[in-house]
């Protein structure tokens, strides 16, 4: 799996690039190259509708950020060389968390299941009974409209409501009075 | 047991965008990343050594496959991912138009 | 009560309706909504008798998938608690939605108003009858994304910036709850409650175990605006439309934070008093501080729903130190005072809102000034700050003397004195609107009120009064003891709902 | 937003068509193989995308896309319902898999699955065709 460190890596390199470069249209790229890196992961733990729906959503999200910025700027006018007390203050107390985080959430990986070995105690028998009850030949299919059918119900309506929120915040006027 | 630090590590850097940039469309990123390194989480959980994706075809009728359950629930929260950052950059258009700046500093009228 | 579905499927189908029909009539939200509302309540008034015969617990399962032997599909887990909460959020969506009629005179964009508004109760129902993990996650996110763009809806400057404030601190809470639920995942291989906390009672709770409680806690604890987490709130709840806040302090932080952790510390990892007290004890710390200074910062405020969103911020201290104290009488108070609060605090935001409609302000010395005179709104809103403040012949009554006595009964003098002293501060501040925005003019015009106004002000302070009056004839035995009990069973919920 | 070059252009009148059917494709074998109702809803939506990038905004009616956008979520939100509510109705069960199964690998095979992914691709294609004329391709604000 040599693939799948060397993707993790260049995603967090691209990530931490995103995250602190200057040119905001340069950060929204970055942030592209993150999400297809995530999409080839994907791919890489079998997982080819995932693979799919990231590689377009990806490039619906590259699409509306770089519209907003044209729309906008792209310059980061926050982005200093001199930095301010408060700007330590932050970053000293994101060091704090990012360590505590690191450790306790090592601590407690080491009582997972390892990587490779998943339990699958239900998978198991969604697999028998997709193939030989729903006649599914796609697993994950079966999974999110049958077995699971009214969580992906919830996350169509999560899509609505986000459009619907999109028209909502961008009417021109809110109050006639 | 190293992917998942990965991810952890994915997971900070967008909780640091998120905490120490001033900018909103930083902010947003950050949520980006955040959300990819979530996904990824639980994806990775899902994989199985030596297990092909949970498709059947008809040439090949082996039966080892991934846990199908963890792509089901990644999809749905790709999906509502999208739907966040979609509500958030709207936001920040419409708060560019009004103070003409993403710098949330000067973007304080609300006060204690 | 295989009726369950809808309690989610008929807002749900309001809110794909509303987009269609509106482009045919400009108000047909107005009717959808007032339908789909009130049929919802009649549903939930009907499962308060039928839930009794079914032994306090229903389970549906979702496309025929058998619960047993290994549970399949999602399940619907219908249980006295959930009973309460579905009561509470369809009894404040039904005053708010009749409110709303008239107040959305003045904003454009109706149908989007009322699209949003019953997306958020089907989130918020969704999230009161699920037994399935992920399920809840979802309809909580359905929700808050819903909340996230009500609260703009003026899109005024103060607006978009309440609601990014307020998307960006949600949202890394909603994410956090994600890790949470993957990290369950991995452990326990199943999604469904009941059977995640079987599996989980069988393990030894180890750094895993307090790793997730910890994630969860913190996604949930911002949810709910405990202390050091609720710098959003403020801003939120007083930026958003009148009914919008009223539903958002009333119910929505309830939902989202309070019931769903409750739900899972208690019944689902089983956690009490004897056998985590530091987590009950850091809860009772938590609630303390913020009982004391969100009440201070409430004083000191001049904006009428500033004051009231301090004062939300305030009460979900005390419920949270209720459930905190962890015994039978503090779970019941914690309970009783959340069916209290919403009703109270929901009521007090309908009247802010029609203050801001006739007067055009909400600065309290501006108010003091204005040359109206509001005789209705006074009243009502003095009754509804009596009940919230802990007067005797009303709602809130009951509640703070549930919390001082399981204070008193797990030997926690102190406790139960900082909370006897802080409901006078509650009254202090609450009643300070009164003295300032009400009561302090001899002449001025009369400002006529809508009907139906007075319709939903009459229908929340009738509740207010007569459930009060007859607390222990009603309410207590039918809804909020057997509440307090399904918190109290711990993971004998998981037995139950798995043996049917 | 301006459009693009000749060039552009017309390779995007060559590939629009092909991308919109394989999103179609997508949809119809979600049961299948890979893929499903969201993959294909937002392939249809970048086909109209890539129109839109091409030739630019301003040719393109906008209140008519928001009018046929909203519509059409609202019709695929509907039908992803009421198939859900039909298995209520004939008293069994929401989300009943009500239809027969049919034969594996087949296209007409398990049950309401491919049904529920054509409902699901209209709404993902449409609302996420909406989000993308709101937020990136307008040039002002929506008015009402």
């Amino acid at each position: 799996m040599i693939e799948l460190y060397i993707l993790l890596i260049v995603a967090i390199g691209a990530g931490i690039v995103a995250v602190e470069i200057k040119d905001l249209l340069a950060s929204a790229i970055s942030l592209g190259v993150v999400g297809f890196s995530v999409a080839i992961m994907f791919i890489l733990v079998q997982a080819p509708d995932l693979a799919i729906v990231q590689i377009v959503v990806e490039v619906l999200t590259v699409i509306i950020f770089v519209g907003v910025i044209l729309k906008t700027t792209h310059i980061d006018t926050t982005w200093t060389k001199e930095k301010e007390i408060r700007d330590y203050l932050a970053k000293g107390i994101f060091a704090f968390f990012a360590i505590f985080f690191l450790t306790f959430s090592l601590l407690a990986f080491k009582e997972l299941p390892g990587f490779g070995k998943p339990i699958m105690k239900i998978a198991s028998h969604y697999l028998i009974k997709g193939f030989e009850e729903i006649k599914a030949a796609n697993q994950v299919a079966a999974v999110i409209l049958d077995f699971r059918g009214y969580d992906t119900l919830g996350e169509a309506t999560v899509l609505f409501t986000s459009v619907i929120g999109v028209l909502t915040i961008l009417r021109k006027i809110g109050k006639t009075k | 047991m190293l992917p998942y630090i990965g991810c952890i590590i994915l997971f900070l850097i967008g909780i640091y965008a998120i905490l120490t940039k001033r900018n909103i469309i930083k902010i947003a990123i950050g949520f980006c990343l955040l959300e990819y390194a979530v996904n990824l989480f639980f994806a990775l959980i899902g994989y199985k050594k030596g297990s092909l994706a949970p498709i059947y075809t008809q040439i090949n009728q082996q039966r080892n496959f991934v846990d199908p359950i963890p792509q089901a629930l990644v999809l749905t929260a790709i999906v509502i991912g999208l739907g966040t950052t979609a509500l958030l950059l709207s936001v920040a258009i419409r708060l560019h138009e009004k103070y003409k700046t993403f710098d949330i500093k000067e973007i304080k009228r609300l006060k204690e | 009560m295989n009726y369950l579905p809808l309690f989610t499927a008929l807002p749900l189908l309001g809110a794909f309706l509303t987009p269609l029909l509106s482009k045919i009539f400009e108000k047909i939200g107005d009717i959808i909504s007032t339908i789909i509302t009130t049929l919802l309540l009649i549903l939930s008034i009907y499962s308060t008798f039928l839930l009794p015969i079914f032994g306090n617990i229903y389970v549906y399962e979702i496309g025929k998938w058998s619960l047993s032997p290994i549970p399949l599909g999602i399940i619907f887990a219908f249980d006295s608690l959930s009973l309460l909460m579905v009561l509470a959020i369809n009894l404040l969506s039904f005053a708010c939605a009749i409110y709303s009629v008239r107040y959305l005179d003045g904003y454009t964009g109706r149908w989007k108003f009322w699209t949003l508004f019953l997306l958020m109760v089907a989130g918020l129902n969704g999230i009161a009858i699920t037994g399935d993990l992920f399920n809840l996650f979802v309809f909580t996110e359905i929700s808050a994304i819903s909340s996230y763009a009500l609260v703009a809806f003026g899109v005024e400057k103060e607006d978009l910036e309440a609601s990014f404030k307020y998307q960006v601190i949600g949202e890394i809470g909603g994410l956090t709850i994600l890790l949470a639920i993957a990290l369950i995942y991995a452990k326990t291989s199943t999604l469904n409650m009941a059977d995640i906390a079987n599996t989980l009672t069988n393990e030894n709770k180890g750094i895993l175990f307090w790793f997730i409680v910890s994630l969860l806690t913190f996604g949930f604890l911002i949810k709910s605006a405990l202390f050091p987490f609720h710098f959003w709130l403020p801003d939120a709840h007083s930026q958003a439309p009148a009914p919008i806040s009223a539903m958002l302090s009333g119910i929505f932080i309830k939902i989202l934070g309070i019931y769903s952790l409750s739900r899972l510390v208690f019944n689902i990892f089983g956690l009490n008093r004897s056998n985590a007290p530091h987590y009950f004890d850091i809860l009772i710390v938590l609630g303390i501080l913020s009982i004391i200074i969100a009440g201070f910062i409430a004083l000191r405020q001049t904006n009428y729903k500033r004051l009231l969103a301090y004062s939300t911020i305030s009460q979900v201290g005390y419920i949270f130190v209720g459930l905190g104290i962890g015994n039978f009488w503090g779970v019941v108070g914690a309970l009783a005072l959340l069916f209290a609060h919403a009703l109270g605090k929901g009521l007090l935001f309908l009247t802010a809102g029609s203050v801001e409609k006739t007067s055009g302000t909400l600065n309290i010395e501006e108010l003091c000034t204005s040359q109206k005179r509001l005789p209705f709104y006074g009243v009502i809103y003095t009754l509804g700050a009596l009940s919230l403040a802990g007067v005797p012949p009303f709602l809130g009554f009951f509640p703070k003397l549930f919390l001082i006595l399981g204070a008193i009964k797990e030997k926690m003098l102190g406790v139960g004195i900082v909370l006897g002293i802080f409901s006078v501060l509650t009254l202090a501040y609450l009643l300070k609107i009164t003295n300032k925005v009400f009561t302090n003019k001899k002449e001025g015009e009369k400002v006529g009120v809508p009907i139906s106004t007075i319709f939903s002000f009459l229908l929340l302070i009738g509740l207010i009064f007569i459930l009060g009056v007859f607390y222990f004839n009603y309410l207590y035995p039918n809804l909020i003891e057997k509440a307090g009990e399904a918190i109290m069973r711990g993971i004998d919920y998981a037995k139950l709902v798995l043996m049917r | 937003m301006k459009g693009m070059t000749v060039i552009v252009k017309t390779i995007t009148k060559l590939l629009c068509g092909l991308i919109f059917l394989y999103g179609i494709y997508i949809i119809a074998h979600g049961h299948l193989t890979p893929g499903g109702g969201f993959a294909g809803g937002v392939i249809i939506a970048a086909s109209f995308i890539l129109l839109i990038l091409a030739f630019g905004s301003e040719e393109f009616k906008e209140q008519m896309g928001y009018l046929y956008s909203s519509i059409f979520e609202s019709v695929g939100g509907l039908l992803f319902l009421l198939i859900a509510l039909f298995g209520l109705l004939l008293g069994i069960s929401f989300f009943y898999n009500f239809l027969p199964k049919g034969k594996l690998f087949m296209l007409f095979s398990s049950g309401i699955i491919p049904l529920c992914n054509l409902a699901i691709g209209i709404k993902v294609g449409a609302g996420l065709f909406a989000i993308f004329l709101a937020i990136a391709a307008s040039r002002f604000i929506i008015k009402e």
